[in-house]
């Protein structure tokens, strides 16, 4: 069984009917709770212009048809496919129209909850999943912008300061660790992910407090109070 | 004398301007009130243990001021300082102006993008920061105050903010501003020369180049390079909200799966534009604004209508 | 004393062209025609060439002969080897890899550009015996003397089934080699892009060409005289502004010849706006020898620029060039004819050169080298300096002449040209122009040269354009007096600083040293706003669309 | 990075502006710097503060910082610098160009 499907086993224990398409998981999970709409990725998908197209088309149906059911993104994505033919298309526009329809979603009732379960790497991480008014990730999943070689060739930074950096700031380096401390995950899952996810359902919705949430875990200083600054500077 | 008509043409032109000159051209003269102006010094924490040199404003101008009269706020992005990219600092004014835009609910925000994306030597925080403006973009809008996206600049609109930029009411560019989420250069050291050769600039504009994006409907304006004609293209949008809701997306959802069918195998921007009717192909890169929106508009019409 | 003729010579005299003959015998083998097969080319090669052979393979600024040079570098070194080359640049890696194993061994050369640290390294591993680094003009004139090739493997556009070449607008140095080689009775095999029933033009009259071969891929051009507006500074544009208020305004410079860099490409963007304020449109700046830099675009436009001969091409401008017949020299056929021989020629009798250079010591010699690597002279020594058999007047000449001699106290009126050097005091990375002691010191001693590597030697300099003023060198009466006007323009480099700060303001008072103030000029003014042209996008517009510019330089 | 600190003067107080005057110019770009005026209460000196990419050149940057202050002589100012490689030459450039804004404030 496909490592998303065996997922979908842990989170929606009393059953789902969720299917693998391509690149596109999507379907519907029970849980006490009522019906929660599913949408993901499988096998470090790269969301290009085709793939985001068609999550779009599931969002829109679950708006049209669910009125108010809350979805979860389940995530494994190297972000956006890197080439020619789907920027030439405008993957950008196809990756904002996901996050519209998202947003779309949220703005009708539905709560949108995302679980990072195998990579989240930069624009199909932005695109699917941090969209999502909760984020979370299993214990082992991988959260990046850039591998750090990469990160050291293109800043020319010596990678052996880069390595030193991620130890003392969880601005630099990779990983679900980090990720909380800078305030973009919730939490990490582990252990019964079904009492986790009906954990999460019942938790408030509240809006964006991710720099809250860095500040308060002191991995992210500056973009709260920078926000508040703004908001509180005098005309 | 033609001459004459070619240095005027660029001189109020935002391609080689800085955000400041770029804020101040846009506005109405002497309206700018800049927000965390550069005495303040709010700065970026993660480039000084880097060793490197800061900027007093962290390479992006928000402030507010005035439009032909009408409130506005801006934000405009350097784009000598760090390729215009988005760190911590940068990320958390543009995302505090927008929310002060949902609360004040001035005419319109007006965003100079010209940025290569996250700024890699802050990565995390600059990824998560483009996600929380991409919301706060969602919530301005929420509250009917219509943002719009101008890309004009040299380093063009790259990565997450290609995504955010679309995420706007609406898109402005020149043809020498480029939208993207992949610039050519990481296209080409991931997946090789023969993908992308991001030497060769024609192809580079013509995939992601105004005129192209224009042309597909990835962007709802394409102007000469001036602040005047950039000012004139905003105006009409200030107070003109598009709504954000399941009709509009509906709509936008059928031409964009349009576009995959009509498209969707085409190799190159070329073919692409002679299957939208135009004639010459070849000869678009190479038109002049008028000439070349001679052929476009109507073209546009008739396909994104 | 009666001097004893002998009755009758017994010696041969033909044996330059036996040996031509037994060359052409051999190549029989391979082909009966001119035409040979590209696949044949190597054979052919090996038939023709003997050992120790003075060979010239054609690399040019913009045409190389890169197939006939790969070819070269294929040949069984048991059969040729110790070659001589003797050809005026060093820019593919086939010109070397020839060395590496042996096929060659001398080299005599002029300019060695990207492969200058390659050839350092093969110098020192003892791979390379450099005869002599040369100017353009010194290894042509040594074609005719004792360094003539025997074989010379050159490029064309195009040939027809005779051997009638049409070089394109790339001819350069074809001519000096064909003629140097075919006139000696020597062998001159050609690499084409096509082979044609007619060639637009002829170039090189077939029979001076011994073989054609059509190479599978068309000959390597490069754009490397294509200086991106955009990228002009602030400073840069300071510097031209001086140059025209300074320099050629009151000297009246109508014939000169541009080094090729950003700072020479400021004065030819600034000449339709701030040298048109000026009122110098028809004064300055009328006749130039350089190739066709696509920054000249609005300096022709506007009517500056009338004349301009090339030394070669450049890519992109070959319909513009041929839309302009009146200022390019152009064939019947409409494309442009080029010749890197004449435009030196030209270039070293006009009134002015300028150009830009990396090292300035304090006698004002200058030097582009740089440590570890050999990177040669090119054209600049022939332009920047003065031509002391010229003997025709013109106003500037005769000025400049005037000014020196009132120092040198000569009663022989004699004219003088005008050898500006313009640089910033810092380079990138804050790396000082100025020096005590030029690196090309270093580099004689690394690579036991004869001379240190000098580009522009300081006694030929008349003028000094930095970002701090002018200097005028050839109106200094002492050696002292001249190098205070050195650092009087050196700024903030350590040769700057130790100026003697009352000597300078001596100088300034008696106009030897100008500051901008001094010409009228703010600093302040000097914004990219001036250049007729910002971009690449504005020259394609100032050329009615004529200028095609390689795609790497597009932003459209 | 290198941290320098220079004092000029004493001159009579810049008349300019109000008590939040400031001036920017320049941006901090390869080879370039911005250069931010400030009034500061310094018994009439000309405080210079400037953070440059480029360590070594302490001496140079006093040399050119001194002939600014002596050709400007702008009493109770700071002036703070982030540099990223500028030459002497763009330094002064920037600087003069700051100075004249600052002036028109007046």
């Amino acid at each position: 069984m496909h490592e998303s499907l065996a997922l979908c086993g842990k989170l929606f224990p009393q059953g789902h009917d969720v299917a693998i398409e391509g690149s596109l998981l999507h379907g519907t999970g029970k849980t006490p709770g009522g019906d929660i709409a599913v949408l993901g990725t499988l096998d470090r998908a790269a969301i290009g212009v085709d793939l985001a197209s068609a999550l779009a088309s599931r969002v829109l149906d679950i708006v049209r048809s669910h009125p108010g059911r809350p979805i979860v993104m389940l995530v494994d994505t190297q972000g956006q496919m890197l080439s020619r033919r789907d920027e030439l298309l405008g993957n950008a526009g196809y990756l904002a129209h996901l996050s519209k329809c998202f947003e779309l979603a949220r703005q009708r009732g539905h709560r949108l909850v995302s679980v990072v379960y195998g990579e989240a790497v930069s624009g199909g991480f932005l695109a699917l999943g941090m969209i999502a008014d909760q984020v979370y990730a299993l214990a082992d999943a991988k959260i990046r912008v850039m591998a750090l070689p990469a990160m050291s060739r293109i800043t020319l930074i010596p990678i052996e300061r880069l390595e030193q950096l991620c130890r003392s700031s969880p601005i630099f380096g990779p990983g679900v660790v980090n990720y909380v401390k800078l305030g973009a995950l919730n939490a990490v899952w582990e252990g019964d992910l079904a009492q986790c996810l009906d954990k999460a359902m019942g938790s408030p919705l509240e809006d964006d407090q991710r720099a809250a949430r860095g500040l308060q875990l002191a991995g992210r200083m500056q973009a709260h109070p920078v926000r508040q600054m703004v908001l509180d500077a005098s005309k | 004398m033609e001459a004459a008509g070619v240095s005027n043409a660029t001189d109020d032109g935002f391609y080689e301007a800085t955000a400041r000159q770029r804020v101040a051209a846009l506005l109405d003269k002497g309206s700018f009130h800049e927000i965390l102006p550069p005495a303040q010094r709010v700065v970026s924490p993660h480039l000084k243990e880097l060793d490197l040199p800061v900027a007093f404003d962290d390479g992006i101008v928000i402030g507010e001021g005035r439009l032909d009269g009408r409130k506005v706020f801006v934000a405009a992005q350097e784009p000598a300082f760090m390729g215009g990219s988005v760190g911590e600092v940068h990320g958390a004014k543009l995302t505090g102006l927008l929310d002060r835009a949902a609360r004040d609910r001035p005419d319109g925000v007006v965003l100079l993008l010209d940025t290569g994306g996250v700024r890699l030597h802050e990565a995390n925080a600059g990824l998560i920061a483009i996600s929380e403006i991409q919301r706060a973009v969602f919530r301005a809008r929420a509250a009917a105050v219509p943002v719009i996206a101008v890309s004009a600049g040299s380093n063009g609109c790259f990565g997450g903010i290609g995504i955010v930029a679309r995420c706007c009411d609406y898109v402005v560019m020149t043809e020498e501003g480029r939208l993207s989420v992949s610039g050519p250069e990481v296209i080409e050291s991931q997946k090789g020369v023969e993908e992308f050769d991001a030497r060769d600039r024609a192809l580079v504009w013509r995939t992601m180049g105004g005129k192209h994006r224009y042309l597909i409907g990835e962007a709802d304006g394409l102007v000469q390079d001036s602040a005047a004609r950039i000012r004139a293209a905003v105006l009409p949008w200030l107070g003109t909200p598009v709504p954000l809701d399941l009709d509009s997306l509906t709509q936008e959802h059928a031409r964009l799966a349009l576009r995959l069918e009509q498209f969707g195998d085409a190799q190159d921007a070329l073919e692409i534009w002679s299957r939208q009717g135009v004639k010459a192909p070849q000869d678009l890169p190479g038109l002049d604004h008028e000439a070349f929106m001679n052929i476009a508009v109507p073209l546009r019409n008739s396909s994104h209508a | 004393m009666t001097q004893a003729f002998p009755k009758k010579s017994t010696r041969q005299w033909n044996t330059l062209a036996t040996n031509q003959a037994s060359r052409l015998q051999r190549a029989r083998s391979i082909s009966l025609n001119k035409v040979v097969a590209a696949t044949d080319t190597v054979a052919l090669l090996e038939a023709v060439l003997e050992p120790l052979d003075r060979v010239c393979v054609e690399g040019n600024n913009q045409k190389h002969a890169d197939f006939l040079s790969q070819c070269l570098a294929k040949v069984d070194p048991a059969r040729v080897h110790g070659l001589h080359i003797v050809q005026s640049n060093i820019a593919l890696s086939a010109h070397l890899d020839i060395f590496e194993k042996k096929i060659a061994r001398k080299l005599d050369f002029c300019y060695s550009g990207d492969q200058g640290i390659r050839l350092a390294k093969l110098v020192k591993q003892d791979l390379v015996e450099i005869g002599a680094i040369h100017t353009y003009l010194e290894l042509y004139s040594r074609y005719f003397v004792d360094l003539t090739p025997r074989v010379s493997l050159i490029a064309a556009q195009s040939a027809d089934a005779d051997g009638n070449l049409y070089t394109g607008p790339n001819t350069e140095d074809t001519p000096a080699v064909v003629e140097g080689t075919a006139f000696k009775n020597g062998i001159v095999i050609a690499q084409v892009n096509e082979i044609v029933d007619k060639i637009p033009r002829i170039d090189v009259p077939g029979d001076w060409v011994s073989f054609v071969v059509q190479a599978p891929k068309a000959h390597y051009i490069e754009p490397i005289f294509t200086r991106d507006p955009a990228l002009i500074t602030e400073i840069q544009i300071l510097m031209a502004m001086m140059v025209i208020k300074g320099l050629y305004a009151p000297y009246e410079v109508s014939r000169l010849n541009h080094g090729i860099g950003f700072d020479t490409a400021a004065i030819e963007l600034i000449l339709p706006t701030f040298g048109e304020s000026l009122g110098l449109r028809e004064k300055v700046c009328q006749y130039m020898s350089v190739n066709p830099c696509p920054t000249l675009i609005p300096a022709i436009e506007s009517g500056f620029v009338k004349g301009i001969h090339c030394a070669g091409s450049e890519l992109g401008m070959e319909d513009y060039v041929a839309g302009r017949p009146d200022v390019f020299f152009i064939g019947h056929d409409g494309s442009m004819r080029s010749n890197r021989a004449f435009c030196q020629l030209a270039g070293h009798y006009a009134d002015l050169f300028i150009g830009s250079t990396l090292q300035i010591d304090l006698e004002g010699n200058s030097s582009t080298a740089t440590l570890n690597r050999i990177a040669g002279f090119g054209g600049a020594p022939n332009f920047g300096s003065d031509a002391r058999g010229r003997r025709h007047g013109s106003k500037p000449w005769l000025k400049a002449g005037q000014e020196s001699a009132r120092v040198l106290g000569s009663t022989m009126p004699r004219g003088r040209k005008l050898v500006v050097q313009m640089v910033e005091t810092f380079r990138e990375k804050m790396q000082p122009t100025f020096v005590e002691r030029l690196d090309a010191w270093q580099l004689m001693e690394d690579f036991r040269l004869d001379l240190p590597p000098v580009m522009i030697y300081g006694d030929d300099v008349t003028h000094l354009v930095t970002e701090e003023g002018i200097a005028h060198l050839h109106r200094c009466a002492t050696a002292r007096e001249r190098e205070q006007a050195i650092r009087g323009v050196a700024g903030y480099t350590a040769a700057g600083m130790a100026r003697d700060r009352r000597e300078v303001e001596n100088l300034r008072d008696r106009g030897i040293i100008q500051r901008p103030e001094d010409l009228g000029i703010d600093p302040r003014l000097a914004t990219r706003s001036l250049l007729a042209a910002k971009s690449i996008k504005d020259l394609v517009q100032w050329s009615g669309g004529l200028y095609n510019p390689p795609k790497r330089f597009r932003n459209w | 990075m290198e941290h320098l600190e220079y004092e000029f003067g004493p001159w009579e107080s810049a008349k300019t502006g109000g008590a939040g005057a400031t001036v920017i110019a320049g941006v901090v770009g390869s080879g370039n710097l911005e250069v931010l005026i400030e009034h500061c209460a310094s018994n009439g000196q000309m405080r210079v503060s400037v953070d440059t990419s480029i360590a070594g050149f302490a001496q140079t940057w006093q040399a050119v910082m001194a002939d600014f202050a002596e050709r400007q002589r702008f009493g109770n100012v700071q002036l703070t610098i982030n540099d990223a490689g500028a030459t002497p030459a763009v330094v002064s450039l920037r600087l003069s160009q700051a100075a004249e804004q600052w002036r028109l404030q007046a």
